[in-house]
């Protein structure tokens, strides 16, 4: 099962997954980067780090 | 279905139980007392429910047998009247702090007298499920949670639990309240002129909500604190501990999902970016959620553990309607369907 | 159960939505689009959500047939698309104000260019039960209803339909409003240390929501001014009319039951004592109702009416799901019994 690299949550996958599709984890919100479809492996996707500037 | 009434039910934590309970598909509300209000229709002290009962409050005079009875009275009353209470139902939930203690002792020293009826404390179960479940389930009778204690409790448990904190460094947990707090009771700290826009140190040092925090943590050395800010709902405990050994992410994650993974009512909001990345109190009025999350400092050891409730629903009337579908057997989130609202 | 999908749902209407319907024991939410967060789990843009549902939002491009389509797109939006989603659902609910004005030379005057297809104005039910339910109930397209309008139409349907009121004089309508009425876009406008605590008189003349009104009530000298207050949802229609001959208190009684008697979205609030005598916008955050009023002053003969909504919910998503149900013979009040909170 593969998991969230940031949070280790099990990720889901749409069905008609492709390569380098962009996949939310649902738990922490991280971006993945799917980066071999068999073996499925995944990748932080670059977040851009955004401020609030409170 | 069930029969239920609720003593005392003219404040906002009465307000509250009544909403839920109209809305509970296994419950019957039987009898709302008030003595101030009896004779009065039920939104004439809480006006969210014109319309949706004809029922009207009456005096504990005459309250009749049913299946669970609901305290929601002022401190000290439910203790001076609990033998005539356990006539009414074989189930009681009290609402207020009388019996959350079972330490006779730590009552004396937080309430400044001893407890006029030791011998119950024992046999009411302490109505956070969280932490309680299987003696809820069991049990006849349970006490109602103390909003701030219920705060920080949820805030530090996962990392007790699993223990990752350094317990002989000091825990400081400091509270941001709403108004609601105070309950309706007009004073002039609560005068709109003089509590709007406060950020008011209202309790510095020593709450009494403390007691609560050490028994059901098992730690002494954490340090309450309440600031009043510009919120008639929510409570945001913001608790500063040291882990013992260095910790990733990672870990507070497995450590949060080991005690929080299967509850319906606390949910883990720990993302990196978005305005709700960390729990946020104002959505959650009206639900009976525990947004728990966290902020490691890596550099210092320090963990910031934050959670958000909203004091009326999870820190009061919320715990006790998951309470009550505890100990009737219903499913723990009947009644407690309203996700909150956004914006709001 | 029904299959209902929402287009363009990460706005404030479209969280309301969202929230009302995964309530909705008839309903299955099959498809939530919105291009910008297409992928994204719901709880992204509504963090009340969360938990709630592991649905995401997907690109408008892949929408799939389903029994009702609600649209919750930007103005002017749903009117270049029209045939397109006609073809995905045999009923469209648009809470836009495409559809909403029958004149198609009333829409050019207020939203200063021609409406861009007037053959589907005439198959577009206006979306308020109270005034049209029959229409709604038999059709197949029901446009949403203004926030403001539905305050002020709401605040004097009684007293026209009773012919109470001097049509010759000028009637005056202020509407107070929240923040949410303006979306969920930030603008300078919007920034906190700018909005918090404002008294602006956003729209002291000429706000196009008047075009609705006077289709409504059928009287063209009514003047609308908007207010914002600090408020994030509500809204309190205060309508200055002048009555035709004296009346009294009993017989504006008679005229508002005649109107609202049997709404079940409708409350009456007139009472002589308590802080909730007159309606008040803020317990309504949430629930579907409209809490109207009236004071008499009987020297001039001026009527001052009242109505206060919560603009996402009766003055948008609220009256949306309320006209669902009349369209797909549910009871009316299905998915939309919250009641509303106190304190909050």
């Amino acid at each position: 099962m593969t998991t969230c690299l940031e949070c280790d949550a099990p990720l889901t996958f749409p069905p008609d997954l492709i390569d380098g599709e962009i996949i939310p984890c649902a738990d922490c919100g991280a971006e993945l980067e799917v980066l071999s479809l068999s073996p499925l492996q995944v990748g932080l996707a670059p977040a851009v780090q955004e401020d609030w500037g409170e | 279905m069930l029969r239920v009434s609720i003593v005392g039910a003219s404040g906002y934590v009465g307000g509250e139980l009544i909403r839920l309970l109209l809305g509970h598909p296994q419950v019957r509300l039987h009898q709302i007392t008030s003595e101030r209000l009896a004779g009065q229709y039920l939104h004439s002290a809480h006006p969210n429910l014109r319309g949706a009962t004809d029922l009207r409050f009456t005096s504990v005079q005459v309250l009749e047998s049913c299946d669970v009875l609901i305290l929601a009275l002022p401190h000290g009353q439910a203790a001076q009247k609990i033998e005539t209470f356990a006539q009414i139902a074989p189930h009681l939930i009290d609402a207020s702090a009388d019996f959350r203690l079972a330490d006779t002792a730590v009552y004396e020293r937080w309430y400044g007298a001893p407890h006029p009826c030791p011998e119950w404390l024992t046999r009411f179960a302490y109505g956070l499920p969280e932490v309680n479940r299987e003696r809820i389930r069991e049990g006849r009778y349970v006490s109602g949670v103390g909003c701030n204690a219920t705060a920080v409790n949820l805030a530090l448990l996962p990392l007790v639990q699993a223990g990752l904190v350094d317990t002989h460094r000091d825990i400081v947990a400091e509270v941001k309240v709403g108004s609601s707090e105070g309950g309706n009771e007009a004073t002039e700290a609560s005068h709109h002129p003089e509590r709007s826009g406060v950020v008011r140190s209202f309790a510095p040092t020593g709450h009494r909500h403390t007691a609560e925090v050490n028994a059901v943590l098992g730690l002494e050395n954490i340090h309450l604190s309440i600031t009043s800010v510009e919120l008639v709902r929510g409570a945001l405990a913001t608790c500063h501990a040291f882990v013992r050994e260095p910790v990733t992410d990672r870990e507070i994650w497995r450590a949060f999902r080991a005690t929080y993974g299967n509850e319906p009512f606390v949910r883990i909001v720990h993302e990196k970016r978005g305005m709700y990345r960390h729990p946020e109190p104002k959505i959650l009025a009206g639900s009976n959620f525990a947004d728990v999350g966290w902020s490691l400092d890596e550099q210092t050891g320090r963990i910031v553990t934050l959670c958000a409730i909203d004091n009326l629903m999870k820190g009061a009337a919320g715990s006790a309607v998951q309470c009550l579908n505890l100990m009737c057997g219903f499913e723990e989130r009947t009644g407690l369907g309203f996700t909150g609202l956004h914006p709001i």
